[in-house]
């Protein structure tokens, strides 16, 4: 266990100094001239060129790197001279509205997931498993600021259940506290990912289904409850864990786009907002954060997926 | 013989606790239909052993299945009576089946990897049917589950009730199993094919343990498997399936003396033994099993029976026959029709010691890194090979046997220069063809030939037999495109298949079908050398027999040097002129077949024979001493000195410091043993008897 | 005549010969299997329907999609315009039409060029093996670590959209899921008994890649396709969206949805859900062509 | 979207009601303009939008929505100019901040030599520096407590000067003249102090979090001081400033500033009532009666000072574009394709919420060009298409090409070649919506004649970063035209920077001796009548191309009154909330 442990985080770290190496070439081919971008049209050549001397972007790639590197080690993600802040302080500010709207879209979508698609699999080729299949299908081809845009026009517009708008509270918690406003965000993400989620889950169900020691619990007389909870749930939740490690940059796009939609101000509004503004530091240090946080999920996703199925560590 | 027999002379007897009637079962798939079971009778009385035999397909799980009451979705009980201590399981409701189940009645499965759920502990596990069937609170269970384990034979249960199951060992999980089934001590326990993935010694071991549980409890089993060793020596009675029916049943011993069903008697003689005349070609049973979701009128087993008449096409045979021994045949084998003996082989003349070696092996060692980080120095490798020497010379047929994992396939395939050897050479006709850039091999790589066990991957599914066949010439750029098809037509002709066979894709062909083609191609470019690994291990046994005349003829016949490679160690004593046995990478025993098998010299040699089991209920019980105990050691770090010590009756402290090299205890027979069997040529010391000592259950 | 059992061999040639009666050509034989398959017959004729649609649409009622109509902006379905106006006064309907054809050319081109590179990435770092692969395999693991919609993005507002450029960004960032899935798939073939029967006779590495490896990772990059096609459009549509699309004088059907999303508030809902019922039919039909494709050549392994 | 009638909402109803005390006003800040900087001198670098702008630190002169100082507001009476216009003596009012010290002479002087320090730290560090101009060749002297003199090297023309000072923000020198926390008060008047002092201020300044609680920052002259920021979005409140002297009952408890991403969070908070004022850009013109039976007064009416160029880059070589759009006729015959009239007619671009507009200074400037409001080139293909063919084009739907290449007054012009066609590239700015759909029409109307005009959307910011020649020489060929939405034009609007040959904001590099003759005139000179003659040339030679100007909606409660002038000021962000107040008690 130890020594696939430790394997897995060397492997995450290389990946890491890769995903920074290829920012940081990204950065450089995006502006190459930091003190024009910062200091705007008006500034003179000699300006910029002061500039890029004393923030030493004028040294060779390679020492720059390293010293973004070091910057990186040391908490410091830039600085965002368009709005006048450390790169990190707007994260700080902004991430925990995301990650509390993405991790209950992904608590939500999961709990509505695993327990269909295993329904799904127990009842495979029945009308209640086609049906699922079928909408799924549909959802899935369906971009989700569709999805967003058509739960608006029902559910705010036609119906008025829900503001259309999510609710502009700097608390992260707005998703406990004022539920109404967050509500069709929330559907929004939770539908997107459940079609993912419960397709996959009934897959492996399914194939865990098949597998004999859900044939040998039944030998013992177990009901199909117990087969289901205590044998079935378990095993067929494991390649699920991977897929949620895999799928982080699929959640962070899927909640860029929410909050667009939805004009929640959290991270992905803030990279939109950006994005408009030619933000490079928050935009590149965003990026860097979901490569970093899609490996941290994978490297997560494989320990516990480690943990809870012990085989994997002999296989490898 | 033409009266319908009456329906009670099925031998329903007294006090049977298992009593089925007509059981036929449907299998709705989309618009197929199979029936993988129809009209099946069946009796089994408390303390019997009853075996069902019969190959693939045949219905055997199914059988199993039913009782249960566990058939998979989409298929049902259209007919017939399951009655269990009286009670009517058929159409009896789910609560007061699952009752029964794992309680009354247990299954244990064939393949254990799968059987265990694999995110539970294996405690857990084994203690889960008391705790369902509330017979136990948690911790009594656990305590019970723990003895139970105990009694399975797992060392150090109370350790292994916090593992994994993949953290045990192919044996100890059936063990597992075994102990899972038996926790609530039913009165009814089906094995599956408990053993038909597991190594023949380790086979042994769990069909005795079986043997001697079900005596203990004093249950009822219906020992389920295709291998009519097992059956002979374990069953009291045997029922033979074919293609969904029970074609004969009756006590083991009348069934083996007196098999009258035409297929029972096919079967049988289709079975290479150890015993039997090797200069006789096996009886083989021509085509293969029906499409089980085709109905046929008459005899299923009409199109490949040789006495089949028109009767037998049309009109349905039934059980019939008396003393319990009962069969469905319009046209049974009686004395006068039994065995006519088989063709006789030509021997191989070219075989003989004066001809020269034509493939060397010297010191061949093979060790593959384990996968994974590590410094440089320190890297933990597996010892697949160990220094291995042999020579084949030509038209000579050289059998390795051995357990799995003990790295039959990896000298295989150095052998035909597949993969490059760590150390050492191989040798063709005094040139090195191991480690060799592939330019220098080019000319000598054609000679060079191997035939794979599964023939399903070793031919592209995207390529028709006869782009397949035309290959080999292709690469080696021979003849036109006209020759290369008459070639092919040559090689199917002489595998026996027709030119019909050239357009169509491997998925087209049967199993059997298939292995002939890959011995057709490995023959297209008329090597010297032809390593069959596992050639027929994956075919069923009525296929297997036409595979492995096939291939005798064609060694025979172009006078090939070839090392066929199996576990099986009757397939390599009738395929093979010399038989190296070997063990964690080192072959121990190498000699003249019939030398090896009448007279091993070898502890492990003779452990491995003691251990396969005679498909003759009158063969003698082995000797429980010579049988090989505990697990194949890890191949990480091989025991010192000799590697068989830790498995072996008879080691020393000796064994454990010097490791044996090959001597020679006859003509034509080498040992690498302290303590040989037999005695050595030219060495007083070593023909001394050894002090046999008790075997350890433990191995250290 | 050197065959040890003539009997034997006409037996079996009967009996198979039975079992197997028609030898079909395998991409026949898939055809005809997805023509039984109802989510293939679904799949493809949505996507016919829609290719008809957008390019055969055209001919059969032809609009003015390059001069703006000051007048006739904003007007809603009625006559002379089924599916009404947009802000420049186009006609909607003939709107999606011209949107159709881009965002399929798009879709196409960006998945033929992220296939095609995927394919060939994979391919050779499964063949190379070793450190090779090891590198090479990091490098995909990299840039499948950084959140793909996010770089597209910067390099969307960074240079200006045209169909070309944006088939080869979304195809040049799309190239790894296929590579990782072709290198597996060699992978797993290279080690497969045919291969190396292959080798035993004396194949070399190209012959190997051309007659066994390609042929058999064919079905797969076909399958691929299908959904790389799917995914395509789907980030063109996200893209167009978030503002990133392509402008005038052409136009996508996640541009077209975009700007109609200005006008929510004001009620025009035919600015936005016809074009987002274009995506989600085609998007649909190539899922299910794709899924009933893979699940067609599966059974045929 | 009907129609909508201009003349409905060209009026601010008149201050009325009684007024109560208290209240929170909240104002919705336009969308994108979230502020994130404190010190009223941001630098380049901080990209800064400053808080509060003009509510915490006063400028010298405060200007009125129509460019007048406002006597009341300043905090000096209007400059005497001696010396033929070279000194300028400025005499203070009675005015304290808000620790009880005095406004003094010497926080004038302090603020110019700031303001020194920061342009020549970087010349990008004030929006209104040209190099050579104010603040260079000024110097000022405070006589006494009260009176300024400024001595300057070259003449001003008063107004362009007044203009300049009403952007000097008077900042207090007897507390910020340190260069550290809690270090000595340092002599400003030596520029390496002054240097250091500005360094410090502006470090001062990049931590959000100590906005509202620096003590530095709490110093103010202005009506209001800060309570709290919310750097995340931009957010911030502001409380009276007690001691504040100036107009205004300072009847509000307190001002939000809410800072907001999209118009339509703007609109969708005006339904749900939770805000008090903002602007709604002329899109939302249609939802006026919605917004009135809401219970908003709406006015409307297009910002001074403002024009929406196409702006013409010059530069640009690619496909010889320079050499044609050199050409005066062509640049008129561009301008007749501009419809105007059908523009602002569309339900699509501005759906009547907008006004004809064909000079650079604006609608309705006290400096108008000789020819008023008329249209010198109005929207006529016919004409454009004249104009082509009479200098030598062969115009032709497919593509229009030059067929008589050379100089003389029937031929194409110097440098196009034969066979030369005119295809260009339009940065059209993303948002908001009507600057794309104008830009369509107009490439769709090009088009018409053979010209191809491709329309290329981008980000505001993109453009400013990549699309202005000075700053960016190296994009210079990525773009022929850019319409970036509005150019609004200081209180005396000359083009000064904007239209002469080394102007910092010369986006397009035009470059005219006889334009720059004339913005010389109108800056240095002393003759009030310059201007109109600057804006009359200007705008006959089109250094741009004419868009029509949108309306601005200015959109507050009907229980908030006040002064009518201090909505309008609304229009050019000038926010008076101190004068403003509730006709009706607030809940709480
Ligand atoms: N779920 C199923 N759907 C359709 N057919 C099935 C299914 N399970 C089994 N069959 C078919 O039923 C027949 C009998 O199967 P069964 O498993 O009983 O054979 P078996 O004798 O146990 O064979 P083996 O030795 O391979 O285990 C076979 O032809 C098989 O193809
Ligand atoms: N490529 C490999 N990498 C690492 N270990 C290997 C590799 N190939 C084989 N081994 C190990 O080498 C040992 C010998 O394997 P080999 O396949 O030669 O045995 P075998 O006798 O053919 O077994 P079986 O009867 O199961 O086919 C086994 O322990 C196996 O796990
Ligand atoms: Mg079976
Ligand atoms: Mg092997």
């Amino acid at each position: 266990m130890i020594s696939y442990l430790l394997r897995r985080i060397l492997i995450s770290l290389l990946v890491l100094i890769g995903i920074s190496i290829v920012i940081f070439v990204m950065l450089h081919l995006i502006s190459d001239s930091p003190g024009r971008v910062v200091l705007g049209p008006q500034a003179s050549a000699a300006a910029v060129e002061a500039f890029n001397r004393e923030n030493g972007f004028d040294r060779p790639l390679f020492v720059q790197y390293v010293d973004y590197v070091v910057q990186l080690l040391h908490g410091d993600l830039g600085r965002s001279y368009k709005l006048n802040e450390e790169v990190s302080v707007l994260f700080a500010q902004n991430a925990g509205r995301s990650a509390v709207l993405s991790l209950a879209g992904l608590v939500l979508a999961l709990a509505i997931a695993i327990p269909l698609g295993i329904l799904q699999a127990v009842r495979r080729n029945t009308v209640v498993d086609r049906a699922a299949t079928g909408i799924a299908y549909l959802l899935y081809a369906t971009p989700s600021f569709l999805v967003a845009l058509l739960l608006i026009a029902l559910l705010s517009q036609l119906v008025p259940l829900f503001p259309a708008e999510a609710s502009q509270s700097p608390s992260p918690w707005v998703v406990f506290t004022d539920p109404r406003a967050m509500a069709l965000p929330l559907i929004t993400l939770a539908l997107t990912n459940v079609v993912v989620f419960s397709q996959y889950q009934r897959s492996a169900a399914l194939e865990q289904l098949g597998m004999d020691y859900i044939t040998v619990a039944r030998a013992k007389g177990a009901p199909e409850r117990i087969v289901l909870m205590r044998h079935l749930l378990r095993n067929a939740c494991i390649p699920l864990i991977t897929l949620v490690g895999v799928m982080i940059p699929t959640l962070l796009a899927g909640n860029l786009i929410v909050e667009s939609v939805f004009n929640y101000p959290g991270l992905g509004l803030l990279f939109l907002n950006s994005l408009h503004r030619e933000d490079y530091p928050v935009l590149l240090a965003y990026t860097l954060i979901g490569g970093a946080l899609t490996v941290l999920g994978n490297l997560l996703a494989d320990l516990v997926v480690a943990s809870a199925d012990r085989r994997i560590e002999l296989s490898r | 013989m033409n009266r319908p027999a009456p329906r009670g002379a099925v031998g329903a007897r007294e006090q049977a606790m298992l009593t089925i009637r007509d059981l036929s079962v449907e299998i709705r798939a989309g618009e197929r239909t199979v029936r993988p079971i129809t009209g099946v009778d069946l009796d089994l009385t408390r303390g019997e052993t009853l075996g069902i035999v019969g190959e693939t397909g045949s219905g055997k799980s199914m059988t199993g299945l039913s009782i249960m009451g566990m058939l998979p979705t989409g298929s049902a009980i259209t007919s017939g009576s399951i009655r269990f201590d009286g009670e009517e399981l058929v159409g009896a409701d789910p609560r007061s089946y699952r009752a029964l189940r794992g309680r009354r009645i247990s299954m244990v499965f064939q393949d254990s990897l799968t059987a265990l759920n694999p995110t539970r502990r294996v405690g857990n596990q084994v203690a889960e049917p008391l705790l369902l069937h509330g017979l136990a609170s948690r911790g009594q269970a656990l305590r019970r589950a723990e003895e139970m384990l105990a009694l399975v034979g797992i060392p150090r249960p109370s350790e292994r009730m916090r593992d994994y199951p993949h953290q045990l060992s192919g044996g100890m999980r059936q063990r597992v199993m075994i102990a899972m089934a038996l926790i609530a001590e039913p009165d009814l326990l089906i094995a599956d094919e408990p053993t038909t993935a597991l190594d023949v010694t380790i086979q042994a071991e769990i069909l005795d343990l079986l043997g001697r549980l079900k005596e203990q409890l004093g249950m009822a089993m219906i020992l389920v498997t295709h291998d009519m060793g097992v059956v002979a020596r374990h069953a009291d009675r045997v029922g033979v399936m074919y293609a969904g029916r029970l074609v004969e049943t009756g006590p083991t011993r009348s069934l083996f003396r007196q098999t009258r069903h035409r297929y029972t008697r096919a079967l049988l003689d289709s079975i290479p033994s150890l015993e039997q005349d090797r200069g006789v070609e096996l009886h083989s049973i021509p085509g293969s099993p029906p499409d089980p979701a085709e109905s046929v009128p008459g005899c299923r087993f009409a199109p490949r029976c040789a006495a089949a008449t028109e009767r037998c096409r049309t009109e349905r045979p039934r059980l019939e026959g008396d003393g319990g021994h009962v069969f469905a045949c319009w046209n049974p084998v009686t004395d006068a029709t039994a065995a006519a003996p088989g063709r006789a082989l030509a021997r191989a003349s070219a075989a003989d010691a004066s001809t020269e070696a034509r493939l060397e092996v010297v010191d061949l060692v093979q060790e593959h890194p384990v996968s994974g980080w590590a410094p440089k120095g320190r890297r933990r490798t597996v010892k697949a090979v160990s220094r291995v020497s042999f020579a084949v010379r030509a038209g000579e047929t050289l059998g390795l046997v051995g357990e799995s994992g003990c790295g039959k396939s990896s000298l295989g395939r150095m052998l035909v220069a597949m993969d490059r050897p760590t150390a050492g050479e191989v040798r063709l006709e005094d040139a090195k063809v191991s480690g060799v850039r592939r330019r220098e091999l080019a000319p000598r790589r054609a000679k060079l030939q191997m035939m794979f066990q599964d023939s399903g991957a070793a031919l592209d599914p995207k390529m028709t037999i006869g782009t397949i066949l035309r290959e080999p010439l292709a690469i080696q750029g021979i003849g036109t495109a006209a020759e290369r098809t008459e070639r092919a037509i040559a090689l199917l002709d002489a595998v026996g298949l027709g030119p019909s066979i050239l357009e169509r894709y491997p998925h087209e062909l049967s199993g059997g079908q298939r292995q002939r083609i890959g011995l057709a191609r490995a023959l297209a470019l008329d090597p010297d050398v032809l390593v069959a690994d596992e050639p027929v291990s994956a075919l069923d046994v009525s296929i297997r027999s036409q595979v492995l005349n096939l291939m005798r003829t064609q060694q025979r016949e172009r006078g090939l040097s070839s090392v066929v490679i199996s576990h099986d160690l009757a397939v390599v004593r009738y395929l093979s002129d010399r038989v190296g046995v070997m063990y964690l990478g080192k072959i121990v025993e190498i000699g003249a077949t019939d030398e090896v098998y009448e007279r091993p010299a070898h502890p492990y040699t003779a452990g491995l024979l003691a251990a396969v089991p005679v498909a003759d209920p009158d063969a003698p019980a082995p000797d429980q001493a010579e049988r090989v105990r505990g697990e194949l050691p890890s191949p990480l770090d091989p025991p010192s000195g000799c590697r068989f010590r830790t498995r072996c009756p008879l080691a020393t402290e000796l064994c454990a410091a010097v490791e044996p090299v090959l001597e020679a205890v006859g003509a034509a027979h080498e040992v690498a043993c302290h303590f040989p069997l037999q005695p050595k040529t030219g060495d007083a010391t070593g023909a001394s008897e050894p002090t046999p000592r008790p075997a350890t259950e433990e191995a250290a | 005549m050197t065959t040890a059992h003539p009997e034997l061999s006409e037996k079996t040639d009967v009996i198979v010969a039975t079992a197997t009666a028609a030898r079909p050509l395998p991409v026949r034989a898939v055809l005809r299997a997805l023509r039984r398959n109802p989510m293939a017959v679904t799949g493809a004729s949505l996507l016919l329907l829609l290719a008809l649609f957008s390019f055969a649409g055209p001919l059969l009622y032809p609009t003015n999609q390059t001069d703006v109509n000051l007048l006739d902006a904003l007007l809603p379905p009625g006559e002379g315009y089924p599916l009404g106006t947009d802000p420049n006064g186009f006609d909607v309907l003939g709107r999606l039409m011209l949107g159709g054809q881009v965002s399929l050319e798009i879709g196409l081109l960006a998945a033929v060029f992220a296939t095609t590179l995927g394919t060939v990435y994979g391919a050779v770092a499964g063949l190379a093996g070793g450190v090779v692969d090891a590198i090479m395999m990091r490098f995909v693991d990299v840039l499948l670590a950084i959140p793909f919609l996010f770089f597209v993005l910067i390099i969307a507002a960074r240079f200006t959209a045209t169909p070309l450029t944006l088939s080869l960004v979304i195809g040049g960032f799309s190239w790894l899921v296929s590579a990782r899935l072709i290198r597996g798939e060699v992978l797993s073939l290279r080690v497969r008994e045919f291969v190396q029967a292959a080798r035993l006779m004396g194949a070399g590495d190209q012959r190997i890649i051309f007659t066994h490896l390609i042929p058999n990772t064919f079905g797969v990059i076909i399958v691929n396709l299908t959904f790389q096609v799917a995914d395509a459009i789907l980030v063109i549509a996200a893209l167009g969206f978030l503002g990133f699309g392509l402008s005038y004088p052409v136009t996508d059907w996640g541009s077209q949805l975009s700007s109609g999303v200005a006008y929510i508030t004001a009620g025009n809902w035919w600015l936005i859900y016809p074009a987002g019922l274009c995506i989600v039919l085609v998007v649909l039909g190539l899922n299910l062509l794709g899924d009933a494709l893979r699940d067609v050549l599966d059974r045929r392994r | 979207a009907s129609k909508v009638d201009p003349s409905q909402y060209h009026t601010i109803p008149a201050a009325s009601g009684k007024a109560v005390d208290g209240g929170v006003v909240t104002i919705a800040m336009t969308p994108g303009l979230a502020p994130n900087y404190i010190f009223p001198y941001p630098p380049a670098a901080a990209n800064g939008a400053v808080i509060g702008n003009d509510l915490m630190w006063r400028t010298l002169y405060r200007a009125d929505a129509d460019g007048k100082s406002n006597a009341d507001t300043s905090l000096a009476s209007a400059p005497a100019y001696s010396d033929e216009g070279r000194t300028v003596t400025i005499a203070m009012k009675k005015n304290s901040w808000s620790n009880g010290k005095p406004v003094t002479a010497g926080d004038v002087v302090f603020s110019l030599a700031i303001l020194k320090a920061a342009v020549a730290q970087s010349a990008a560090n004030w929006a209104f520096y040209t190099p050579g101009q104010f603040p260079d060749g000024v110097t000022a002297t405070a006589q006494g407590t009260d009176t300024v003199v400024l001595t300057l090297e070259k003449a001003y023309n008063p107004a362009y000067l007044e203009s300049l000072l009403q952007q000097l923000v008077v900042i207090p020198s007897a507390d910020w003249s340190i260069a550290a926390s809690g270090g000595p008060v340092l002599d400003y008047t030596d520029p390496a102090n002054a240097s250091a002092i500005y360094t410090f201020l502006t470090g001062q300044s990049s931590d959000q979090s100590t906005f509202a609680t620096n003590p530095l920052w709490q110093v103010v002259n202005g009506p209001f001081s800060l309570k709290s920021f919310e750097p995340t979005t931009g957010s911030f409140s502001l409380t009276p400033n007690k001691a504040y002297t100036g107009p205004g009952k300072h009847a509000l408890e307190r001002v939000d500033f809410k800072a907001f991403t999209s118009a339509a969070a703007i609109y969708n908070q005006y339904q749900a009532g939770t805000i008090t004022v903002g602007r709604l850009d002329s899109s939302y013109s249609s939802k006026i009666e919605e917004l009135r039976a809401k219970g908003y007064n709406v006015y409307a009416a297009p910002a001074p000072a403002r024009s929406d160029p196409l702006v013409i880059n010059f530069a640009n070589t690619a496909g010889g574009f320079d050499k044609i759009i050199a050409q005066p006729y062509v640049r008129q015959a561009l301008q007749h394709l501009v419809d105007q009239p059908g523009y602002i007619k569309s339900r699509g671009v501005y759906n009547g919420a907008a006004s004809e507009n064909y000079a650079t200074v604006g609608l309705g400037s006290v400096f108008p060009p000789d020819f008023g409001d008329k249209a010198l080139y109005p929207f006529d293909p016919k004409a454009a298409e004249k104009l082509l063919t009479a200098h030598g084009w062969k115009v032709d739907k497919a593509g229009t090409i030059c067929e008589k290449p050379g100089a003389g007054s029937d031929r194409c012009g110097e440098g196009i070649a034969q066979g030369q066609k005119i295809a260009f590239t339009l940065a059209s700015a993303s948002s908001p919506s009507y600057v794309g759909a104008r830009d369509l029409a107009f490439s769709s109307e090009a088009k018409k004649l053979g010209i191809d005009v491709k329309v290329v959307s981008k980000s505001l910011n993109y453009m400013y970063e990549n699309y202005t020649n000075p700053g960016a020489p190296a994009n210079t060929n990525e773009w022929a035209m850019q319409d970036s939405g509005p150019l609004v034009m200081a209180s005396y609007p000359t083009a000064n920077g904007v239209f002469n040959t080394d102007g910092s904001f010369n986006l397009g590099s035009y470059s005219n001796p006889e334009a720059d003759k004339a913005i010389e005139a109108s800056v240095f000179g002393s003759d009030p009548k310059a201007l109109s003659a600057e804006t009359t040339l200007l705008s006959k030679d089109l250094p741009v191309l004419f868009l029509p100007t949108p309306d601005n909606l200015i959109v507050w409660r009907s229980t908030l009154s006040g002064p009518p002038d201090t909505f309008e000021g609304l229009l050019k962000f000038i926010y008076s909330p101190e004068q403003w107040y509730f006709t009706e008690k607030q809940k709480q």
